[in-house]
């Protein structure tokens, strides 16, 4: 599959209070998107669990975003953000340790008044996972694991 | 041409198999013994921290995870470069001892005895520990259980685990011990002692006083003179933990003795293509192939060839039994296969004596039992002597620690050849005219058992299993017959 | 069960070291009880049975079969099969079986590389011709079969239907007892429980004193020689808060870390993502700069947070080209 | 009580009472220059000599220093005093024949020649003292004293140099009755007028204040300048506004105070700040005292300001003609993005301020005129009937020209070309926004701020004075430019959620708490540091974790943490989430148009939060 007729399967975990809401406004605002990123909403991205992130990868997805509240004080909860911050440098390392190219992940930080910069996140970070082309886990399990 | 497998080879750690080629006359002529896997632990131990392999290795063997605990706890301290306080190396060999006592009486009593107590016709379903005691009556056959625990008692309580223990890392020992703990395995120390006098005993009484075995022992089949290896301390005497590595020549004259670091200057490793297994042999003199001799670098590492290598046993009751052994089988060196089980046993006592030496040292309790290693870590070779053979570590590590190479000579791959060559020879000896009972074939394990061989060790394999059966075909590979190994 | 009233049992190990026999060997005079209980109709590593008597006996003759190592070949899996064929209750028996165990490793490698590694690049080696082991090969005399090596470890449950799984590398003794005597008294738990540990963690059964955990800086366990508390509070990665409690806690009790052999706790998912993110949440870092210094001195990601478990993990092995 | 005849009349003097003190209060007027409620009696310039009769014995005495006793009789207009005062007069018109105070005194009495020659027209001291007392008694500053005597007398500083001592209070030159004390401006830190600010160290920052509060500048005030100055040792200098003060209304040790309330509720109402116009430099704010912005414009027509509320010039003159532009720093990407919502109207009620108070004509500048108010537009029709010159089309910049008038550029759209008009005085019609430490408070608050800086509401249609924190309520600019009325109406709003909020007595929490499932909680400890509400407390006895239900917000950054699993967040559970992703993937591959994609995802959200 080559980059034109492949069409990436990216999932995106947004923190309600900020990142979330930008994605709502990029909508209701209409800013040009591409369809690729399915959202997920936790309420907080100290909720996104690395398994979650994993789990993502494993059904198929060819890349994956983390955002939320930009650190330090936009945090609905104070410090949610900071526990992300501690965590995804740590899941970055280790998904490069299973092979995972670093620019299948991205984590960050978009507050509820950047919905162009969400738009323009969306549609850079699919061209970008397009490039690479799919990942699809689940399939290369199966299919090459003897 | 015909083609028998034993397969699975029972009653050894591990797994292989056996084929055996039989001409048109039926007579072998050929034995192969095909291990049939590999796990690849020196790939997949690069990118792992150094200190991490002393926890990682032993699951190369949960039969031996002591032996490889240690050479790579020792690999790490060379890679380290860090001197252990007195009192951590101590402990080291104290849990090493334990060890050694534990597993030798595994194998004597669980692998090997039934063979002798039983006797290799037995009916199979007895053909076990549990026939043993049987046999020997429960409250004696307890009594052997209670002796093997020991040993892992003590395993278990300086290294947290009886198998896979971790209290091993760069520059000593995690835990120190304090008086009661001492006091304890002191005395656990003294019954195990008994223990090995009891078992040389058994051995005696079992064994030597019964000619038929000893003719076997004796016999052709199973007497293949070769180079022996074995670790020695500064006064040649057997040492498991630490020391130089001697061999001996078929004649057992000193043929070389090296240290850890020196390995790759005398071994090498063969591949075949039929085995995953490889063959280590002596650079020097080189591979000729599955044969033995002054000029074949075919040599062994069992409890026989560590005796053959050394010049007696650093402690008294050992040394007595040493020279009994020797007395009995005409002098050194002894190439009886079948005489393994004797050494094995000379060695138990040494182990169960080194345990109430160090037990007894007043520097054991000393708290210090670590160094804190502070040199950059580069590469380092560690040496133990596993109870199935010369047991090597070697590591390259990056400047963090991070292993970028690793290299393993384990216990029972020295041995892969030998055991070949006595698994053929005793093939030859046994099967006639393509008759094949399973009392004979079980004559042809035999041949093998008394290297202890660990196939789990030795090809850092996790072991299966095919069928067993003894297929007989034609020239044209026609099937002509099938026996089953265990036909009554 | 048998005529004679016992129980039929078989015990087998596929790929593994060994060391879950010597666990049952460790049983020590139970051991004579599990003889008085239970006929052993399989067992390699101890007794002369044979592959053919199963595959003659009828299906779901034996009770139980303790199935330890993983599916590293070819055969691995066959025996798997036929076993559970033969098997009415087919158990994970130890870390392998039930999670791939540090073997599991290999999937962060492929086969070549294995076999590049082993059979021409260790120093020891002499290979001028670069043989390689050949699942089928013509030597003079005939043919010579070796089983086909897989790129991946798989778990026993990942390639066949598991009734229950026994953790630990190895499981130890008493909660093998335990788990013998609940399948002697026929009350065990629903299929694919996971038996012979507990629901709580290792540091339930940890002996140190724990706080609330601050990490400025992870240890290495042999940079530091810890004080007598809670590892994991010093800044040594300890899988203990990660890992099924029920081995005694025995590795801490020396001083030495968890490294997380009795697997994932009841409702975790994937063992190395939990202890990933506790280990990361407690860092005692409030700019992204500075944690991400923390985390970095972690090496070996993988290695460490998925020591016994990457063929069981999300994931499973590493990405294959 | 003493009972006394002035003039033939009788009053009554408090004990204590000079006869002046005891005249004044009786509105007989008796001419003096040295005397000063606030100083010691002196008698120094003797102007204030009455005749005093007492047991039928006459003496001439200043009533300054003369204590009103009971039965005295004074006359302070008789011959005797007047003859006297005129000779007093004669001298002091002799010694300082330039005075304005002195000569219409002189005249007063009929004199209207010197007798004598001035030895120096200049002089303007008549030697009072009053300077020295004010220097000494007030400001405790003993900078001015007498020096030499008989005709060399003089008054000044020692050795009649500078000193570092003055202070240059500026109260001698205030005191001193004949002007001839003047400051000079070296670097004395004299205390300057600022231009559309404050006239003294006391004033009233807001004449149309209620109540309408003076405030002391502690930079300025006497008193506090010599207390520091001295580090504590003079405290006690000056206080005249205190001594003057009947209501006693005046405390010097009033200070800053932090109160702690435990509140149920929060009212944020920290409204804005006015955009700084130096910023853009083609506005030349700051480069001519007649460039200013709205807000000054605002000080400057204020009764209360300087000027009375007169609109001047810098110079003091009557604008001729006056330029208010709109818009500066609202709808400009160089600023703020955003309209500021008020200027528009303001400007235009300038505009009318200007045509009323002046007859200058107006020019205003504007890109759009946003009249949405009610009555707005009505009023923006009335200004326009007043001859303002509209110019549609944004002020452009703004140039000081050489003879200091002010020339302002700009596109006129409706001409489309560039016009110019030169004025007199430029009003910049400034853009409002978030004050500078907004972020501060966001954090305190717990607020999220929205694109502009002003902090955002939980919804801008649904809930615009709720913040995302429970609680915690907006009201007025705080939340984004707003006109008195909507600020009016959103507090209105505000203090009413407030109520609605307290008068319930009880706080509904959401349902999406973290709890703890004690059969696996294994005491590990990872949580407790976690929580940023102090949620998770460590019961020791049951060796669990547990969490505070009322307190937990529902984050789920301890449930993320917990390596054992036993945490789990209500309505976002791992199950859920879990389940969610592998929603996502049954979906076809090829299906991954946006519609179905994002029907999945919500459709899976609704799941969870049902």
């Amino acid at each position: 599959m080559n980059g034109t007729d492949f069409e990436p399967r990216i999932v995106g975990f947004l923190c309600n209070w900020c990142t979330y809401s930008a994605a709502d406004t990029a909508g209701v605002s209409r800013l040009e998107q591409p369809p690729n990123v399915d959202i997920i909403r936790v309420m907080c991205t100290g909720r996104v669990d690395p398994v979650f992130v994993l789990k993502a990868f494993r059904e198929g997805a060819d890349g994956v975003i983390v955002s939320g509240c930009h650190p330090p004080g936009d945090c609905h909860y104070g410090e949610g953000n900071y526990k992300t911050f501690r965590r995804m440098p740590l899941l970055e390392a280790l998904l490069q340790q299973y092979g995972i190219e670093e620019e299948r992940f991205h984590w960050g930080w978009i507050s509820g008044a950047e919905a162009p910069k969400w738009a323009q996140l969306v549609r850079d970070f699919t061209e970008q996972v397009r490039e690479l082309g799919p990942l699809n886990w689940k399939r290369e399990l199966e299919s090459k694991e003897d | 041409m015909k083609k028998i497998s034993i397969d699975p080879i029972t009653r050894l750690e591990g797994h292989g198999k056996i084929d055996i080629f039989l001409d048109d006359e039926g007579n072998v002529a050929n034995a192969y013994m095909v291990i049939p896997e590999l796990r690849g632990f020196e790939k997949f131990a690069e990118g792992r921290p150094v200190e991490e392999m002393p926890r990682i290795t032993p699951r190369i063997c949960g039969v031996c995870p002591e032996a490889h605990h240690m050479a790579s706890a020792k690999a790490c301290d060379a890679v380290y470069h860090v001197e252990l306080p007195p009192t951590g190396k101590k402990l080291r060999e104290l849990l090493y001892s334990a060890f050694y006592v534990a597993d030798h009486s595994l194998h004597f009593y669980v692998l090997a005895a039934p063979d002798f107590v039983l006797g290799p016709d037995a009916p199979p379903a007895e053909r076990n520990i549990l026939g043993i005691v049987h046999k020997i009556g429960v409250e004696l056959g307890s009594k052997i259980l209670r002796w093997h625990a020991l040993g892992m008692e003590i395993v278990g309580m300086l290294g947290g685990k009886t198998i896979h223990p971790v209290g091993a890392l760069p520059g000593g020992v995690s835990k120190a011990i304090n008086e009661e703990e001492r006091a304890q395995i002191e005395e656990w120390g003294h019954e195990l002692v008994e223990f090995g006098q009891f078992s040389l005993q058994l051995f005696h009484d079992v064994v030597l006083e019964n000619q038929g075995y000893v003719d076997m022992i004796l016999s052709d089949p199973f007497t293949t003179p070769m180079y022996y290896m074995g670790l020695v301390d500064e006064n040649n005497k057997v040492n498991f933990y630490d020391g130089k590595v001697r061999v001996v020549d078929p004649e057992g004259n000193e043929f070389v003795k090296y240290a850890p670091d020196e390995y790759l200057d005398v071994l090498s490793e063969r591949v075949e293509p039929w085995t995953y297994l490889k063959f280590p042999y002596l650079k020097e003199v080189g591979w000729k192939g599955l044969v033995t001799g002054m000029d074949s670098g075919v040599y062994q590492a069992t409890p026989l060839s560590r005796l053959n290598a050394a010049d007696g046993m650093a402690t008294p009751q050992a040394q007595e039994a040493y020279e009994q052994f020797y007395e009995t089988l005409g002098g050194k060196p002894v190439h009886n296969t079948l005489a393994t089980h004797w050494a094995r046993l000379v060695e138990l006592l040494y182990s169960a004596e080194r345990i109430v030496e160090l037990a007894t040292d007043p520097q054991i309790t000393d708290p210090n039992v670590r160094t804190i290693p502070t040199e950059t870590p580069d590469e380092g070779v560690g040496i133990v002597e596993a109870p199935r053979g010369t047991l090597t570590h070697h590591y390259i590590t990056d400047e963090k620690g991070i292993v970028q190479k690793c290299n393993l000579i384990v216990g029972t791959t020295n041995n892969y050849a030998p055991i070949s060559i006595s698994v053929k020879k005793a093939a030859q000896a046994v099967i006639k005219g393509g008759q094949v009972s399973e009392g004979l074939l079980n004559r042809v394990e035999m041949a093998f058992r008394s290297y202890d061989p660990c196939m789990a060790c030795a090809t850092h394999t996790l072991p299966g299993h095919m069928p067993l059966e003894v297929r007989i075909r034609d020239a044209e590979g026609n099937l002509l017959d099938v026996l089953q190994k265990n036909m009554e | 069960m048998t005529d004679n009233g016992k129980l039929k049992l078989g015990l087998y190990w596929a790929a593994s070291c060994g060391g879950c026999e010597i666990a049952i060997v460790e049983l020590r005079e139970k051991i004579l009880d599990l003889d008085a209980a239970a006929d052993i109709l399989f067992w390699p590593c101890a007794m002369d049975f044979k592959y053919k008597d199963v595959e003659a006996m009828p299906d779901g003759h034996m009770d139980v079969v303790l199935f330890n190592g993983a599916i590293r070949t070819s055969e691995n899996e066959e025996m798997a099969h036929l076993l559970r064929k033969k098997s009415k209750v087919l158990v994970a028996f130890g870390s392998c079986a039930h999670e791939g165990c540090i073997p599991g490793l290999a999937n962060l490698y492929t086969r070549q590389a294995v076999f590049e590694r082993a059979y021409l690049e260790t120093p020891s080696t002499e290979n001028p011709d670069g043989i390689l082991p050949q699942t089928s090969y013509q030597v003079p005399e005939g043919e010579i079969e070796i089983p086909y090596f897989y790129n991946t470890v798989k778990t026993l449950g990942q390639v066949e239907d598991v009734d229950y799984f026994v953790p630990g590398c190895p499981p130890q003794a008493p909660q093998i007892w335990a788990v013998v005597e609940a399948i002697l008294g026929g009350n065990l738990p629903p299929k694919g429980s996971v038996v012979g540990a507990n629901e709580k963690t290792v540091c339930d059964e940890c002996k140190y004193n724990r706080e609330e955990k601050h990490v400025k800086k992870f240890y290495r366990p042999h940079e530091i020689i810890p004080e007598d508390r809670c590892l994991f509070d010093q800044g040594i990665i300890c899988a203990g808060p990660a890992t099924r409690g029920g081995c005694g806690a025995l590795c801490t009790n020396v001083g030495m870390p968890c490294r997380g052999c009795y697997g994932p706790a009841p409702n975790v998912v994937d063992q190395g993502a939990a202890l990933l993110s506790a280990v990361a949440s407690v860092v005692d870092a409030d700019t992204e700069d500075e944690a991400a210094h923390i985390v970095g001195e972690i090496v070996d990601p993988v290695g460490t947070f998925y020591r016994f478990g990457l063929p069981a993990s999300l994931l499973h092995r590493t990405k294959l080209e | 009580m003493a009972t006394l005849i002035i003039d033939g009349q009788e009053v009554h003097a408090e004990e204590g009472q000079t006869i002046l003190e005891v005249a004044r209060e009786n509105g007989i007027e008796i001419p003096t220059l040295c005397s000063h409620p606030l100083l010691e009696p002196y008698g120094a310039c003797r102007l204030c000599t009455v005749e005093v009769i007492r047991r039928g014995r006459s003496k001439l005495q200043t009533s300054c220093t003369h204590p009103a006793w009971d039965g005295l009789e004074v006359k302070t207009r008789s011959p005797a005093v007047i003859e006297a005062r005129k000779t007093i007069l004669e001298l002091m018109l002799s010694r300082c024949p330039n005075v304005p105070v002195i000569q219409d005194l002189a005249r007063e009495y009929g004199v209207t020649e010197p007798p004598f020659p001035a030895e120096d027209p200049d002089e303007k001291c008549i030697l009072c003292g009053l300077c020295v007392r004010t220097c000494h008694e007030l400001v405790k500053a003993d900078v001015l004293h007498f020096a030499e005597s008989g005709v060399e007398r003089k008054v000044g500083p020692p050795f009649m140099e500078k000193t570092r001592q003055c202070i240059g209070c500026g109260a001698c030159t205030i005191m001193c009755p004949t002007g001839a004390i003047e400051i000079l401006l070296e670097d004395a830190e004299v205390y300057k007028e600022k231009p559309l600010g404050p006239t003294s160290a006391i004033w009233v920052p807001s004449m149309q204040a209620v109540p309408r509060v003076p405030v002391i500048d502690m930079d300025a005030c006497i008193r506090f300048r010599q207390n520091d100055r001295t580090n504590g040792e003079i405290v006690d200098a000056c206080g005249a506004c205190q001594m003057l003060c009947e209501a006693d209304a005046v405390n010097f040790e009033q200070e800053d105070e932090i109160i702690e309330l435990d509140v149920g509720a929060i009212v944020v109402a920290t409204g804005f700040e006015m955009w700084d116009p130096v910023q853009l430099s083609q506005y030349s704010y700051g480069r001519s005292p007649n460039i200013i912005t709205g807000m000054e414009f605002e000080r400057l027509s204020n009764a209360g300001g300087i000027t009375g509320g007169e609109i001047l010039t810098a110079e003091g003159k009557k604008p001729e003609r006056v330029a208010i532009i709109h818009c500066v720093g609202s709808r400009d990407h160089n600023a703020h993005p955003y309209c500021s919502r008020i200027c528009c109207m303001y400007s235009l009620k300038q505009a009318h301020l200007v045509r009323d108070k002046t007859d200058a004509e107006v020019y205003e500048f504007y890109m759009d005129m946003r009249t949405f108010g009610k009555a707005y537009e009505e009023f923006y029709e009335r200004i326009q009937e007043e001859d303002v010159t509209f110019v549609r089309g944004r002020g452009a910049e703004v140039d000081v020209l050489p003879d200091g008038k002010l020339r302002v550029k700009g596109e006129d759209a409706d001409l489309g070309r560039m016009v110019h008009a030169d004025v007199d005085m430029v009003v910049l019609s400034t853009a409002i926004e978030a004050p500078h430490d907004a972020d501060q408070v966001a954090s305190l608050f717990g607020l999220s701020r929205s694109e502009d800086g002003f902090f955002a509401e939980a919804h801008p249609k649904l809930r615009p004075v709720e913040t995302n924190t429970e609680g915690v309520f907006l009201a007025g600019t705080a939340q984004g430019p707003k006109d008195v009325p909507d600020t009016v109406g959103h507090a209105g709003a505000a203090a009413s959620m407030t109520l609605a909020l307290l008068d319930k007595g009880e706080v509904t929490i959401s349902p999406q708490v973290a709890v703890v499932d004690e059969k696996l909680c294994s005491a590990c400890k990872t949580c407790i540091s976690l929580c940023p509400y102090t949620a998770i407390s460590f019961i020791e006895e049951d060796n669990v974790a547990r969490v505070n239900e009322a307190l937990c917000k529902g984050c789920g950054t301890c449930v993320a943490a917990c390596p054992a699993g036993a945490i789990t967040a209500r309505h976002f559970t791992d199950r859920q989430i879990l389940a969610q992703i592998e929603g996502l993937f049954r979906l076809p591959a090829e299906e991954t148009e946006a519609e179905a994609a994002v029907e999945v995802s919500v459709a899976e959200a609704e799941g969870v939060r049902s």
